[in-house]
């Protein structure tokens, strides 16, 4: 923890980054912390208890400005650091990443690659709550799902925290606010609900990084980040991607197989 | 609709403008007859269709959906329906997970040259759909707001 | 803006018949934004477009439908109209109620009212439409033909004669293809080679017609008036610059047995050749999968033959890069062989021959010097039988289609048979005889008349040896069924015309359709013959289709003069159904948030990086723009943007959502 | 009677359709309700929320002269959902319509005074409510100049007005267009309309200046107002924020304490440099 | 205003009564690791142990998406159908925390400060609150520093405080109350003395509103505003479980020539929510959103509507994901 603060302090005491985005400790549990100056790298923590995705923070042009920055990564924020890039998000120039390893050793990340090599040691991990529910659904009937998530949608208000907290949801104009046509419902009902998460899923496959984001910040407990997860179990092998490893020639929506399977199609 | 009728489903068809389309043509010219229920959407290329617009059709009230294009490798933009293929793999995932009935969703290859091949999806379709019945499982929910709803009143 | 206007055709009866039209244009007619709705017997007729430009004009109408028959059909045409009278063309569409309506249902109630819908549906759609302009494009003014044979000599003749460059590539070592395998040619019987050569020597000298054989398309990028070939110059291993072609490499290879392709595998040929005396160019090459050099690792006598040093042993393919505007494809047609005809005995048989197999016989430059003689032992048939449609006409066979040319040229071998063989006796086994063309009937009249031809209409089920002798089994259908067995000292099988092997990938290299056979298809079965369905690829001769050299001919020129009508204009004017990522007035600039996935998915590499900079010159955003030139308007993009930020003209996400909803909000 | 529901728009008739320039079109629209049509009333400045059926509702002000009574008027370009949805209809369709809401611009402690107009694009509109009113009502004001700039010749909303008002002998009407926007025939000025007002150059003795148009065009013109010696109660805006319910509960254009649908959407600049400048 | 007291059977008893009478009975009930307002029939569904049910009531008598008036075209014509006041069912909320029933009066306060709002009145007509005094609470809570308490009665109809028993002080608050106690009055028994401030947590003002107030004046081109939100991400939870945000959006639910016209939740946190056709927005910047927010609820509201816009419920605070904990940030804002 010393040694992270001490770099912190000193990359912003030289002058290498203008900001750097870390953890501290909040009311309920590590929260998200800004560090501009030495002084408040003092309050710099990091362990596994501080699960907020600060990818997400890393596109805001507002908060980034042009200068350089460094953001402390856990597993899951490295990953999604990789599929950012990927998506031409994010320069290698405009930030340094900083992890503490198993071994309590501060790493840091210049390139994608050094990312990229890094991450490929850490196998994606299953919450029991997420095993739990999914076999709980994988045990169902169609109808079965279907009242299941309908139950569940009619708890959704459409706060968004899912996509806010989502890192790779940086469009700046999302699709639900798009009205010319209006292809989802922008107000809170069951099926139009439906129809965010099924588009929200859609617009997730081959890129989810299954960190969870967004299941944790949902305030009525939906979990959201079931749907991609599973989608991401499912469609990886089917693709042929790794999670996490996003591929530079597209992703698994924008890229195809001779082979892809097609026995539905008649 | 009176109870000893029919249920006839609504059913749309998303084609693309060289194979499918085509080959509904021919199904014209080789006048093949078959169900009035499927009512074709004419669109460049399968890799342009929307999964939106199969939500969108059975929020307003599609029983069914058929989708059809180029065989593979025989896509006028050579990978269209390619991408397309994938994007109805996941789509049907997803909605799968969600306990959408896929059912209702025919996926098919129609080249330009299979008049009749068409004339039998459709029929099949329409038959299938119809014994499937009304899609009201989705329909209904699609009104929900006039019951005024509050949490878990699904 | 909507004040449709919506015409309703007749189409003769094919529409009314089932469709009850008045009803149909009554209740659009009560459509919320129709100005004025009217039903006309035959719309695309003159009288027909000048109801709908008058009526552009008097109710000032801001879109047209026209409910006729299919788009593919007529849209151009009621665009046109459009068009004349002041109306963009773009904000008229079609209503396919006779291919997709009329045609497919029964007269009913349901009929009418599914017509109804698919009206409104357009109507809903037009209400969406934009005025659109068409995209100008430039023209590079150089041609690339595909094949050398008849088609593609004539064809790269045609345009070269008319000014304009052209590129010719043949796979083989020498242009001429199958036509230079021919003996006599029907229905003249003038020889094949004599008509021929000059053709291919006129080729070789034109000064606008660069010609690379032993050469195949690698790829071909681009569009339109602007395609980027890649051309692969497969090693000769012979300096063409140096070589004087004085054969005697030829002499003295030791590899003498390879069968001949030129031949139809009834001669052989050395593993340094010239696969036939008149090929163009008259210079060898080395066919390393035989050549001992190559598999063993020496010999080396060519080299040492060669006066001038023209062999290259370590040359390898190259890759050069042309730039051409349109593309002709004429790699012809092959013929069924070993292996398809069991029951017939082909390949087990050494005296079943195919009809190509007859014609090197015949032909005076074949490997018997135009004698008919059994490859067996040489002897002279006495007897001899020609199957017609083996495989044609063969649904079993998978070939359903009719092969065109085997009536004559089976005609053809029978008299040539005939003319050689006075005391010869031939029998042809006929399903139909087709012989539409000129002088084509009168031509099997004589070969069955005066020739003495027997032509016995029925099938042979089955070719088997007898005492070296081959026994034909087939029926006689004319004598009710009867069963017939010829004794015959060669069977000639009038196998069937297939597209070439590799027809399916170079399809989709150039990305053109193809039909369940793998002949290229055309853009329309009637009116666009020589069009593909890929703008600025055009077709010559059996590549399309079987077919015989004057329609193989007349195609060809067909397609130089649509590259020539291509070429006589500076600039394209294209289509503007493109993909458009969408602009927006400063702060925000577009939707569009540079992920470029688009980029990554889109088949034509039409997605380009635009950057938007600041008034200092400072970068703000990196968004995509679409090359307009590039792109092809399939709309993968569009499905796949997230953020909708990319959108394609003529089917936008509005025009689409609302043809949707109207389907399904009664 | 029971309670009124303010979300419900009256049913309006759209009367006359006029096409001002590309995509900007003026509707005439008239109470399909008799008695509704009597008992309306509104002043010039306040503005409506506007809707087609089956697109939802926009917000514009009420475009014509509270002086001519039967019939309001709108003028709107077609950039959105609403728009377009309002741009497809016809002389003879419906349309909804609620207000008038917001409030006045004080014509009545304008009597006796010169009236300066200065007005930018799209934003002639909420002024053209004020021109006409004050021309129909011509005897209470001393001078009235206007001073209207668009980017182009063909972007110049109202032509036929414009000509009117620039015949009349008791107006003085300046139009222009921005730099390259003139045709071979233009007759006006060019340049941008704040340096066209210097050089107009109205007095500010018992003058009124009422400015309207894009933010960037009230930025510079302000100053140069103040140049010319026009104190901050001696100018007057209209805002127009995003709205959506127009009856200050929605949210939208909260802008401090004030809610422009309530307070606004006219302010005099005095009253403008009380609420925080950044957010509106 | 009456003082009752209801013992353990007599409450199960009311409860029933309630039920059987054909109202909607709304109460907090633990399902899916939450506490949430829902429909229920029995009290033995009604949860027990719980701080604070996640979201607030607001939604019923504001509901996430309600239809304003519906419509449809007839040749070119269109028929309107207003919002029917009677389709509204009769409600019971029950077991409402005294910060949630506070969130009526502002609620109602923005929805009727000028012209008055048909559905929500609509709503809080046909809505009888029977609250439940606190005896517990969380580190979340400043009810007290908003000028509210555990037992504060504003908002309420009736307010039950449960005693050790199990039986509880029924206040009778208003007229509603009392038609509900009607239901069943038998149970009800006299007053019988206890003190309801025994029963009630002891939760000490975090800060003075005074204080803020006065020093929300002056901060509107404070730095704070910056400094707090930068880890905000913009999200509309804050404002979606609160019991007084009331921003909403208007919308058209279009089939064909039928549509209906919707006001659903909206938020000031969105960035898009102020954004103007023309691209310009005002409050582009999430601090700008998020002084809005406090400046709203703490400065505005009080200026305008006389009334404090946050009843110190703590919710906002809890399903932050982001941990934008209100309570600290306006007792940092107080203390500056």
């Amino acid at each position: 923890m010393e040694k992270l603060r001490g770099r912190a302090a000193a990359l912003l005491a030289d002058g290498s980054v203008a900001l750097i985005i870390g953890y501290e400790e909040g009311t309920k549990r590590p929260r998200p912390l800004f560090c501009r100056n030495s002084e408040s790298t003092k309050k710099l923590i990091f362990d596994s208890r501080c699960i907020n995705n600060l990818a997400v923070y890393i596109t805001k042009k507002e908060l980034v400005g042009k200068d350089r920055i460094a953001v402390t990564a856990s597993i899951s924020t490295l990953r999604s650091i990789l599929q950012l890039y990927v998506e031409n998000q994010l320069s290698e120039e405009k930030l340094l990443v900083l992890t503490v390893d198993l071994n309590g050793e501060l790493r840091e990340f210049v390139t994608f690659d050094e990312i990229s090599a890094y991450v490929a040691q850490f196998e994606l991990k299953r919450g029991e709550r997420e095993q739990e529910i999914l076999s709980k659904i994988e045990g169902m009937n169609r109808e079965e799902r279907w009242k299941f998530w309908l139950g569940e949608m009619s708890h959704c208000f459409k706060c968004y925290a899912c996509r806010s907290a989502c890192p790779l949801c940086y469009c700046s104009k999302c699709v639900v606010e798009v009205n010319r046509p209006q292809w989802i419902n922008p107000w809170p009902a069951p099926l139009a609900n439906m129809e965010w998460h099924i588009n929200r899923a859609m617009h997730m496959v081959g890129r989810c990084t299954a960190c969870g984001a967004c299941g944790d910040a949902c305030p009525v407990g939906i979990p959201i980040d079931l749907i991609t997860r599973k989608m991401m179990k499912d469609m990886a092998p089917e693709f042929g991607y790794i999670p996490g490893q996003p591929a530079k020639q597209g992703n698994a929506l924008s890229s195809w197989k001779l082979d892809d399977r097609e026995q539905f199609i008649r | 609709m009176s109870s000893n009728t029919v249920f006839e489903p609504k059913i749309i068809a998303f084609v693309c403008n060289w194979c499918t389309y085509a080959g509904a043509d021919l199904t014209g010219t080789s006048r093949l007859k078959y169900a009035t229920n499927v009512k074709i959407v004419r669109f460049p290329c399968t890799g342009r269709i929307d999964f939106l617009l199969l939500l969108k059709s059975f929020a307003q009230g599609a029983d069914g959906v058929i989708v059809s294009g180029c065989h593979p490798n025989d896509c006028h933009y050579t990978s269209g329906n390619f991408h397309a293929r994938r994007r109805w793999i996941a789509f049907r995932a997803i909605l799968d997970l969600m306990g959408v009935d896929i059912r209702r969703i025919q996926y098919s290859w129609v080249s330009a040259a299979e008049g009749s091949k068409w004339a039998d999806l459709v029929n099949n379709t329409v038959s299938e759909i119809r014994a499937l019945g009304p899609y009201t499982e989705y329909q209904q929910v699609a009104d929900y707001l006039e019951k005024g709803g509050y949490n878990g009143e699904a | 803006m909507s004040k449709i206007g919506v015409f309703i055709c007749h189409c003769g009866e094919n529409i009314s018949a089932t469709v009850d039209v008045e009803r149909v244009s009554k209740e659009i007619g009560g459509m919320e934004g129709v100005a004025h709705a009217i039903d006309y017997k035959y719309m695309c007729s003159d009288p027909g477009q000048t109801f709908i430009k008058e009526a552009v004009k008097k109710y000032d109408l801001d879109g047209v439908v026209v409910g006729a028959c299919s788009p593919r059909m007529h849209e151009p045409t009621f665009r046109r109209a459009c068009a004349e009278s002041g109306l963009n063309p773009y904000l008229c569409e079609m209503a396919n109620l006779r291919e997709h309506c009329s045609w497919v249902h029964e007269k009913s109630e349901e009929t009418t009212d599914k017509a109804i819908d698919l009206v409104k549906m357009l109507v809903e759609k037009v209400k969406k439409n934009k005025p659109l302009d068409s995209i100008k494009v430039p023209v590079t003014k150089r041609a690339l033909v595909i094949g050398g044979g008849i088609a593609g000599i004539q064809a790269s003749l045609d345009i070269a004669n008319t000014g304009h460059q052209v590129i010719l590539i043949e796979k083989d070592p020498s242009i001429g293809g199958h036509m230079s395998q021919l003996s006599e040619t029907f229905p003249t019987l003038d020889c094949s080679q004599c008509i021929l050569t000059p053709r291919m020597v006129e080729v070789a000298q034109h000064p606008n017609i660069k010609l690379y054989t032993y050469a195949e398309l690698e790829s071909l990028e681009g569009f339109i008036g602007n395609f980027t070939a890649k051309i692969r110059l497969k090693a000769k291993s012979v300096n063409y610059s140096t070589c004087t072609g004085c054969g005697a490499c030829i002499q003295k290879c030791p590899v003498k047995k390879i069968p001949s392709e030129f031949n139809a595998g009834l001669g052989t040929r050395t593993a340094i050749y010239v696969p036939f005396p008149q090929a163009v160019p008259n210079k060898p090459v080395i066919d390393r999968v035989n050549c001992n050099y190559y598999k063993r690792g020496a010999c080396k006598i060519c080299e040492k033959t060669c006066q001038v040093g023209s062999i290259e042993w370590d040359k390898e393919d190259e890759i050069i890069t042309e730039q051409v505007g349109a593309v002709v494809l004429a790699t012809g047609f092959d013929v069924k062989g070993a292996d398809f005809f069991p029951e017939y005995g082909y390949g087990k048989f050494k005296d079943v021959l195919t009809g190509l197999q007859f014609e090197r016989l015949a032909s005076a430059s074949g490997p018997t010097f135009g004698e008919i003689r059994r490859p067996s032992d040489g002897a002279i048939p006495k007897k001899i039988v020609f199957i017609a449609c083996a495989g044609s006409r063969d649904p079993a066979k998978g070939i359903p289609y009719c092969s065109k040319i085997c009536c004559m040229y089976t005609a053809k071998h029978a008299m040539l048979y005939q003319h050689k063989v006075h005391d010869g006796e031939s029998t042809v086994f006929y399903m139909d005889i087709r012989a539409g063309g000129k002088n084509y009937e009168e031509f099997v009249r004589r070969a069955i008349e005066e020739d003495t031809v027997n032509y016995i209409r029925g099938r042979v089920a089955r070719v088997y040896e007898k005492n070296g002798k081959l026994i034909v089994k087939g029926v006689d259908t004319l004598l009710g069924g009867e069963q017939v067995e010829i004794e015959a000292d060669m069977v000639v099988l009038a196998t069937a015309g297939v597209a070439n092997c590799g027809s399916e990938q170079l399809a989709q290299k150039l990305h053109v359709s193809y039909d369940p056979y793998h002949f290229f298809a055309e853009a329309h079965p009637k009116l666009k013959p020589v069009e593909t369905n890929t703008a600025g690829i055009f077709l010559a001769g059996a590549c399309q289709a079987p077919k015989d050299i004057p329609e193989t001919v007349g195609m060809a020129s067909g397609a130089a003069v649509k590259v020539a009508a291509l070429f006589s204009n500076d600039q394209l004017v294209r289509e503007p159904v493109v993909a458009v990522v969408n602009r927006l007035a400063p702060p925000l600039y577009s939707t569009c948030v540079g992920c470029f996935m688009c980029e990554t998915a889109c088949p034509y590499n039409a997605i380009e990086h635009e950057e938007i900079k600041g008034r200092d010159g400072s970068l703000i955003r990196t968004i995509a723009r679409v090359n307009q030139g590039l792109c092809q308007g399939c709309g993968t993009c569009v499905a796949f943007c997230r953020s909708k930020s990319i959108d394609i003209q003529g089917y936008t996400n509005e025009q689409v959502y609302a043809e949707v909803m109207s389907l399904l909000n009664d | 009677m029971s309670e009124k529901n303010i979300y419900l728009p009256y049913l309006m008739t759209i009367d006359k359709v006029t096409k001002e320039a590309p995509g900007v079109k003026t509707y005439r629209l008239k109470f399909q309700d008799e008695a509704e049509a009597a008992a309306f009333d509104f002043k010039a400045g306040q503005f409506g929320e506007y809707s087609a059926f089956g697109e939802g509702e926009s917000t514009f002000c009420i475009a014509s002269s509270p002086t001519r009574k039967g019939y309001i008027e709108c003028t709107f370009r077609d950039t959105g959902r609403v728009t377009s949805g309002l741009a497809s209809l016809e002389e003879g369709s419906t349309m909804g319509f609620r207000g008038p809401y917001g409030n006045v611009f004080p014509m009545d402690e304008w009597k006796g005074k010169s009236l300066v107009f200065i007005a930018g694009g799209i934003a002639l509109p909420p002024m053209r409510c004020v021109i006409w009113n004050a021309l129909d009502l011509r005897e209470n004001f001393k001078d009235i100049t206007i001073v209207y700039g668009a980017k182009s010749v063909n972007d110049l909303v109202y032509k036929s007005e414009l000509k009117e008002w620039t015949d009349r002998p008791d107006v003085k009407m300046v139009t222009t267009v921005d730099p390259g926007g003139e045709t071979a025939d233009w007759k006006g000025e060019i340049g941008f309309v704040p340096a066209i007002v210097e050089k107009v150059a109205p007095s500010s003795e018992n003058t009124i200046a009422i400015v309207c148009g894009p933010p960037i065009m009230i930025k510079y013109t302000f100053p140069v107002l103040e140049k010319l010696g026009f104190k901050d109660d001696q100018i007057y805006t209209t805002l127009e924020n995003r709205m959506k319910c127009g009856v200050g509960k929605c949210g939208r254009c909260n802008v401090g304490k004030l809610y422009i649908c309530k307070d606004g959407p006219v302010f005099s600049r005095e009253e403008l440099n009380l609420i925080p400048a950044e957010e509106y | 205003m009456e003082t009752k007291y209801i013992n353990i059977s007599g409450l199960e008893q009311w409860f029933d009564a309630i039920s059987a009478s054909g109202k909607r009975i709304y109460a907090p009930v633990s399902a899916r690791g939450q506490v949430d307002f829902m429909p229920v029939k029995h009290l033995n569904e009604v949860a027990k142990e719980y701080i604070q049910t996640t979201q607030s009531v607001k939604a019923s008598v504001y509901p996430k998406a309600e239809v304003l008036f519906s419509y449809e075209k007839v040749h070119g014509k269109v028929n309107l159908t207003d919002f029917d006041p009677e389709s509204v069912s009769e409600t019971v909320l029950w077991k409402v925390h005294p910060c949630d029933a506070a969130g009526f009066k502002p609620l109602s306060a923005i929805f009727n400060w000028d012209t008055t709002d048909k559905l929500i009145n609509a709503h809080l007509l046909k809505t009888t609150v029977v609250s439940y005094s606190c005896a517990t609470a969380d580190e979340s809570c400043f009810c007290t520093s908003v000028n509210g308490s555990p037992g504060n009665v504003s908002g309420s109809d009736i307010q039950l405080t449960i005693l050790s028993d199990g039986g509880a002080i029924a206040e009778i608050l208003t007229a509603k109350g009392e038609a509900l106690v009607a239901l069943l009055p038998g149970v009800f028994e006299a007053d019988r003395g206890d003190k309801k401030e025994k029963y009630l947590v002891d939760l000490p003002a975090k800060f003075s509103l005074e204080e803020v107030n006065a020093k929300l004046n002056k901060a509107f081109n404070s730095t704070v505003w910056k400094e707090q939100s930068e880890r905000c991400i913009g999200c509309g939870a804050c404002a979606f479980v609160c019991p007084t945000c009331a921003c909403f959006d208007i919308q058209e639910d279009t089939h064909g020539s039928k549509g209906r016209r919707i006001r659903c939740w909206d938020a000031c946190g969105f960035a898009l929510f102020t954004m103007h056709t023309s691209g310009h927005n005002p409050r582009e910047h999430q601090s700008q959103r998020w002084r809005q927010r406090i400046l709203h609820k703490f400065s505005y509201m009080p200026e305008r509507l006389s009334v404090v816009g946050c009843t110190g419920c703590g919710r906002c605070s809890r399903a932050c994901p982001v941990d934008m904990n209100i309570l600290e940030h306006i007792t940092s804002i107080a203390e500056q």
